[in-house]
């Protein structure tokens, strides 16, 4: 069974909705059942964001992630909330550049990788989403980076189409520092 | 007239407003992220500062105390 | 030897908000707060908070507080005045809060002279749902829910502050902005006026303050400061619109 | 007028005013409606007698709400309405519920639904006692069904509410607010007053601020708000209350409360005459409902139950869920604002038992 | 956006108002509430697309009144909103089921009582599902669990509220409404139109005038007015629908609706896999409750049921009601805006089922 | 030969109505059917009824008919005319529904420049519920709610017309009053002036008009016309608070 | 069993409500349990009106009174209206000045009297309710009528103690009018 | 100009508003009580109307109805 239960968590801003969408919809491109549902903090802007995605062979029973199989935290406060609830043998992404912490867990895959300073490497911060999930798909390819930048066009317009090399770089760029991954 | 200040920076949210109302560019933005994941402004020339509460008055978390000093 | 000079009133509680950087929620909460310690209030006062971005003000003032359904602050205040005379009440609310689905509670408030003081922040846009039109929304302006601008099926925008200066129970009601630093003097000056005038009890006292909201108007706070300056304020003009304790004394002419 | 101690002749409307103020109750808002308008109007002549507040809000919603900020501020406080104006106080109860304040709030019932009619019935049972708004709350209702008993009962919902910092709801209908039958007031009391409630909105001096707030972000500290109210209610279960008349022996036991309760006491006592052994129980608490003593009933050997509303049938399912099919539960109903006379209720038991001696 | 007929992606409350505007709905009345507000958003960018009329009210209460003008015009009408907001709307329900007006009316459910939260919850089953309003009537209200069925139901309701000329609700959940999901929509359609209603305010040209109105004034009146709109709702009553899962061999059916369902479902499976018979009854028309099959199922053999609300238990009593003590009925319930996991429904599951074994 | 010159018009039903000897409402109703009559409209109006004395109007109307909840007419008026924009949409309502429990659908009505006619009975009292103050009552006039005389706690009477007609939404608003012959036929030109400019779709229009309640006054009809032209007239001043068909047009100097 | 439901019913404006109130006074007075209700038809002024009354030594069922034992009917309409509802044996008071149509019932006493005529030949419409209610009280002394004047002073204040000669009149000359009353 | 009148007696509330507002006195009231239970204003003196219409226009039920008699 083909089942990803999948939760990215940030400060609003960090484009972790973003992020969330375009793995959903990459997964619906694969033919997958998905659902994608977003959750905020009280907080107007800036505050916590995270949403929930599923991507599976089978009619998705709960769209809201508790347990993921599949995390990605964008900062502490997220790595903080968030890090218990991975499943055993999941993965968790810790984007190191706004974590001080480091993550603690030994029965999950803990991918670190720099996404913030890696994306301002890249040009802008707003690539360190991309970043991140391309370190998601390098522990666990859930779906065809690919299939993720057409997800792009759908979801941002295919104006948007000169922002595509960038964006896959992201990917490319978090998926090597998966290599270097800490397994369970 | 001169002016003591103090910034709580863990209160700041990057908003710049203090900065750009600043008339003697005591302050700036810094380049650090707080604890509430924005980048603080922060003193960068105290000495310059008149005490004319121009950053007090536009800040929305209240960040500046400031002392006039005698 | 030094004296403070600014700094965080004692009306005010020691925490960050949870508005967006740059928001003048936070500008309008230290001026209501300031007047509070001025006048010596703050523990004789019983805020009221409304629904909207401000709906947690309770939990940034140092004084008792009540948080009250969407649009019924002025209904909650009248009660709380009503039961408590001596006290000072003030509610906080949003322009959506108060010119839409409060329109009622607020008018006959003013209506009948309670004396209490009602803060509207108008930021012509509904904050905390996510930047839908408010009835003070102007003309053109494109909303979650006026997508292609607000155009005359929603009728003009509406002005608070006017239609509460008609009313006979209306003591003092003044329009203000935060904008700048000048006008933020300005405003706590109003809402200075607006506290001593009920504590004096001659009747109902609102300020309309003009303030931004970067995050649903999609700017930067700077430049949500220069809209409000540059597109509110031709439609919203600023003033004391209604000043009982400056009206002429019938039969006087000046 | 009524001020003294003994019997005199009041409609219930008034009667229910003169017991909030003889409760301590010196802050009524409200807004007109028939059938209970003479409350209002009762109120706004002998408020001022007590140097009390009689105002008259510009909508139910905003009486409500009055209500609130006055309870907030620690006074005992009362709205009261009929049917549809009952129903736009929804929003502001289930505030006063979430952030824990009290008050009595009285509906006074006439036909529905929409503007329906101003005639006496009981159409509003689920609104008021399964909770009209939003949200997981409950509110003792309490259903006099004499005038005294409205009276009584008034005072009661008071100390209720305080004792519980909940709303306590009067259920009455057309027919009771317009009685007027001799009834006897208790002593008058004074509002024990804010400084009597250490959550009172009274400004901080010398304290730490108070707030009163239904709302709470978190999903997990919400549901910690949800748990306290439940065991909030869970102790407020037991405030029930009812009448059981002539049960003892029954072996049909009549439901019904309020106006339709009063006329099938008639019925009972007729069916007696005729040597039918019949009771009639009578909720007086509609929330809590006494499930437990009508499930004794059943325990004691009653398998027949016939429930009479004004209503086309709502408390009956609470008389279902107290029997859980060990007995089996008739209904008569009389909508529209009729009154059943007690010979139609004796057809009906007629007909009930006759259909059991077949 | 989501205009094709292939599977889109769309969030639940975007999903609501292509539904709408497929079932030719053209109308929408509505003001913002989290977490419903993505709905009138979408309908502001829509309406216009299809010369519809997308109109903000003031407040709630203008909302539902504008609703029940239009529907009094004889167009397809819609408005939407969250529990404290749904509050607001009771006396205009009331008032449209007593004119006999139909409407869809939406209740994207958030964590109550009071402000609450802008969680998804289930605490408004009660005021939707008996009636928050005043007086006696019912309303047909139907509870998708997935986006797509959010969507299939949003055309049903439109066709049941013209069948009946009754309201009709959707009753939805903030999780419903925030999720995303692949969905295929009906064709679009034209609003049948004001034409097909003989009862349609349209100006009396060539005909006598027509009156809307709930009100009845004389008692007999308006009793017979309730008598046809009880048999009416008897009609409704056989628009029951309701998903069965796995139910047939079960020893432990969960009974849950809406997002609660759709995470029982997942416990169902789980405990499948543990070697439990365990099955799922998610009622889909909460009004009419699907009684006579859970009551079939007792007949069947089960002997308990396991109740999951995001509630403190509402519809548990009308499962109590459909088997009437002839099965153990338990109940699990999460408030404030927490969504139960599949995991903790197993527990219990396992639980109760553990319980039983001893 | 001879021509009919006063009678029934055809816009209204040749019934008795249940309205109290010397009501005036019966010659508001009478005037406005005259209106339709006059202008053709009686077979595309739809009425909406409010609560009040007038609740039953419906009856008393030869057009399609609606009845709102108790000050939402305006509300219902919004539905009906936006679903059928070419109907001629009216709403007859008291004081009571209008200016107390329905400010807010009324004002907001305006605000949007709904193209309805909105006339309001104003007697000053809640006639049908038994004579409570209403928001409208005279300062000291006695009520079933305001036994000692309506004082300060209670507010100052609230004019609504003068409200509206600040709403930029609002192409016509008037009062008058029926107290005597010649305010009689004031009334109607006034009302008649509404319905053309809603059907024109100039904007909202609104009437005021002045009426007795003999009942609750405890007056006789004569003398209760008396109490509307000596009493409520210097309180509420008669004439056209806005008329934007007389508006001078911008940059032309009178 | 001492047990009276009276019905008395007419125009708004014929003094209903109040010959119902001073019975409902009078039994009290007498130390009976009472009890009084008013209704009104739709129209504001002028219209139906009548009152229940029930007297009797035991607690009081239903207040509302739908089969009167004892009734007075004040005009044509409501002649109409309640005849029917009269119990067997009762008491049908009738104000022929205002009902063109005579009573059919044979079962029940009729009393007829020219209330209205009487009270203008006695100075005023206004005690047409006081000589029906003599009339009453005639065919049945459900209270004494020293009582009912007594119950006048209570509910109209003490100042219209100048009004009971009248009233005492009135009362009597209704009392007077039973004595031709035709028994069931 | 003279004018022919109808009189509507068993739609009229004696509320003698017509005889009060007719500056002829063609009306007057009538001492019979009518089926609503009141006493009607009736036509005492036809032969004196002008047909102005102020009993029409005060009206409240509108009971009259007048012809312009060329
Ligand atoms: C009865 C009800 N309706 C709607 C809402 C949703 N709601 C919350 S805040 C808000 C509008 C807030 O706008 P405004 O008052 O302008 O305040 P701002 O956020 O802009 O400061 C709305 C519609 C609610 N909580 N309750
Ligand atoms: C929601 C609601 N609240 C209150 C009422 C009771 N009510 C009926 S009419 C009325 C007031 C009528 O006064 P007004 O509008 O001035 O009309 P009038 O009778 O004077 O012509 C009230 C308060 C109601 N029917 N519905
Ligand atoms: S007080 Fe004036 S000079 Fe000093 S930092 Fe603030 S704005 Fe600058
Ligand atoms: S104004 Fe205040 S919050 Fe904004 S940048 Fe300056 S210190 Fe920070
Ligand atoms: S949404 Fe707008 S009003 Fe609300 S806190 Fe943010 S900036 Fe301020
Ligand atoms: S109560 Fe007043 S307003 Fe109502 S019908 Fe009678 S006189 Fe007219
Ligand atoms: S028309 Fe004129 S003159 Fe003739 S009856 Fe009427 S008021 Fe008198
Ligand atoms: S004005 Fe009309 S109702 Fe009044 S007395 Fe004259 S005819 Fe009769
Ligand atoms: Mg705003
Ligand atoms: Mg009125």
């Amino acid at each position: 069974m083909f089942m990803h239960e999948i939760l990215i968590a940030g400060f609003g801003g960090q484009g972790v909705l973003t992020a969330g969408q375009l793995l959903a919809y990459a997964g619906n491109f694969e033919g997958k059942c998905v659902s994608w549902v977003p959750a905020y903090g009280p907080e107007q802007r800036g505050g916590t964001a995270n949403c929930s995605v599923v991507i599976s062979d089978q009619q998705i029973a709960c769209t809201l992630v508790t347990e993921p199989s599949l995390c990605i935290v964008m900062n502490q406060p997220s790595l903080e909330k968030f890090e218990k609830a991975v499943k055993p043998g999941g993965v968790l992404v810790v984007n190191t550049s706004l974590c001080e912490k480091k993550a603690t867990r030994t029965d999950i895959t803990v991918v670190n990788v720099a996404a913030t300073d890696t994306a301002i490497e890249l040009g802008s911060q707003k690539f360190a989403n991309m970043v991140a999930l391309g370190a998601l798909l390098g522990a666990m390819p859930v779906v065809d980076i690919e299939m993720v930048l057409k997800a792009m066009l759908k979801v941002m317009g295919e104006d948007k189409a000169r922002f595509i090399p960038a964006n896959r770089e992201a990917l490319k760029r978090g998926m090597e520092a998966a290599k270097s991954a800490v397994h369970a | 007239m001169r002016a003591k200040l103090e910034l709580q920076e863990n209160h700041c949210k990057g908003c710049e407003l203090c900065v750009q109302a600043c008339p003697r560019d005591v302050l700036a933005m810094g380049s650090n992220i707080n604890a509430l994941g924005y980048r603080p402004a922060s003193i960068v020339d105290p000495e310059k500062c008149t005490g004319c509460k121009a950053c007090a008055l536009v800040c929305p978390e209240v960040c500046f105390t400031i002392w006039q000093v005698a | 030897m030094s004296k403070q000079i600014a700094g965080k009133p004692e009306s005010m509680s020691p925490v960050v908000t949870h508005y967006c950087p740059g928001c003048s929620h936070g500008v309008v909460h230290r001026l209501v707060a300031e007047v509070l310690d001025e006048l010596g209030l703050r523990e004789q006062t019983v805020g009221v908070a409304s629904v909207g971005c401000s709906v947690l003000a309770y939990n940034y003032f140092e004084t008792d507080f009540v948080q009250a359904p969407h649009g019924r602050a002025p209904a909650v205040a009248t009660g709380v005045k009503r039961a408590n005379p001596n006290a000072c009440v003030f509610t906080y609310q949003g322009d959506g809060d108060m010119a839409a689905i409060g329109t009622s509670e607020v008018i006959h408030a003013a209506v009948r002279g309670e004396k209490i003081t009602c803060i509207m922040y108008n930021n012509s846009i509904y904050g905390m749902t996510g930047g839908q039109m408010s009835p003070t929304t102007l003309m053109g302006a494109v909303t979650a829910t006026t997508p292609y601008g607000r155009g005359p099926e929603a009728g003009m925008p509406y002005r608070m502050a006017e239609i509460l200066a008609t009313t006979p129970g209306a003591a003092y009601v003044a329009r203000t902005h935060v904008a700048d630093v000048g006008n933020i003097v300005k405003t706590k000056r109003a809402i200075k006026k607006a506290f001593e005038l009920q504590m004096k009890g001659v009747g109902f006292t609102m300020v309309e303050v003009l303030g931004n909201c970067p995050t649903n108007w999609g700017l930067t706070p700077s430049e949500s400061n220069k809209y409000v300056t540059g597109e509110m304020l031709p439609y919203f003009p600023l003033g004391e619109l209604k000043d009982v304790t400056k009206e002429v004394p019938a039969g006087v002419h000046a | 007028m009524a001020h003294e101690m003994e019997l005199t002749m009041v409609k219930g409307n008034e009667a229910l005013g003169e017991a909030a103020i003889r409760a301590g109750c010196r802050f009524f808002f409200g807004y007109p409606i028939t059938p209970q308008s003479e409350l209002p109007a009762y109120m706004s002549r002998r408020m001022p007698e007590v140097n009390g507040t009689y105002l008259q809000a510009e909508s139910e919603v905003a009486a409500v709400n009055m209500v609130l900020g006055a309870a907030a501020a620690g006074v005992r406080v009362m709205t009261s309405s009929s049917s549809p104006g009952y129903s736009l106080k929804q929003e502001g109860i289930s505030y006063m519920i979430g952030s824990q304040l009290p008050a009595v709030v009285v509906n006074v019932m006439r036909g529905g639904p929409g503007l329906g009619n101003i005639q006496p019935a009981q159409g509003d049972y689920w609104q008021m006692v399964k909770g009209g708004g939003h949200g997981d709350y409950r509110m003792i209702s309490l259903a006099p069904s004499t005038v005294q008993e409205l009276v009584n009962l008034t005072v009661q919902a008071f100390e209720l509410a305080d004792k519980y910092q909940n709303p306590v709801g009067i259920l009455a209908d057309g027919l009771l607010g317009q009685t007027m039958e001799p009834v006897r007031f208790p002593e008058i009391k004074e509002d024990p007053g804010p400084h009597t409630k250490p959550w009172a909105l009274t400004g901080c001096k010398g304290r730490g601020k108070r707030i009163h707030t239904s709302l709470e972000l978190s999903p997990e500290g919400l549901e910690k708000h949800n748990i306290k109210l439940q065991a909030k209610f869970k102790v407020m279960e037991d405030e029930v209350q009812f009448e059981a008349y002539k049960c003892e022996d029954a072996d049909l036991i009549v439901v019904a409360y309020g106006t339709a309760a009063r006329v099938a006491r008639a019925a009972v006592d007729a069916a007696r005459q005729l040597g039918l052994n019949v009771g009639l129980f009578r909720p007086i608490s509609l929330w809590p409902f006494p499930s437990a003593a009508l499930s004794g009933l059943v325990d004691r050997g009653v398998t027949r139950f016939l429930d009479v509303e004004m209503s086309a049938g709502q408390m009956v399912e609470d008389v279902q869920l107290a029997v859980l099919g060990r007995a089996k539960v008739d209904f008569y109903g009389r909508t529209g604002g009729i009154v059943p006379t007690p010979r139609e209720i004796l057809n009906e038991i007629q007909k009930v038992m006759g259909g059991e001696a077949k």
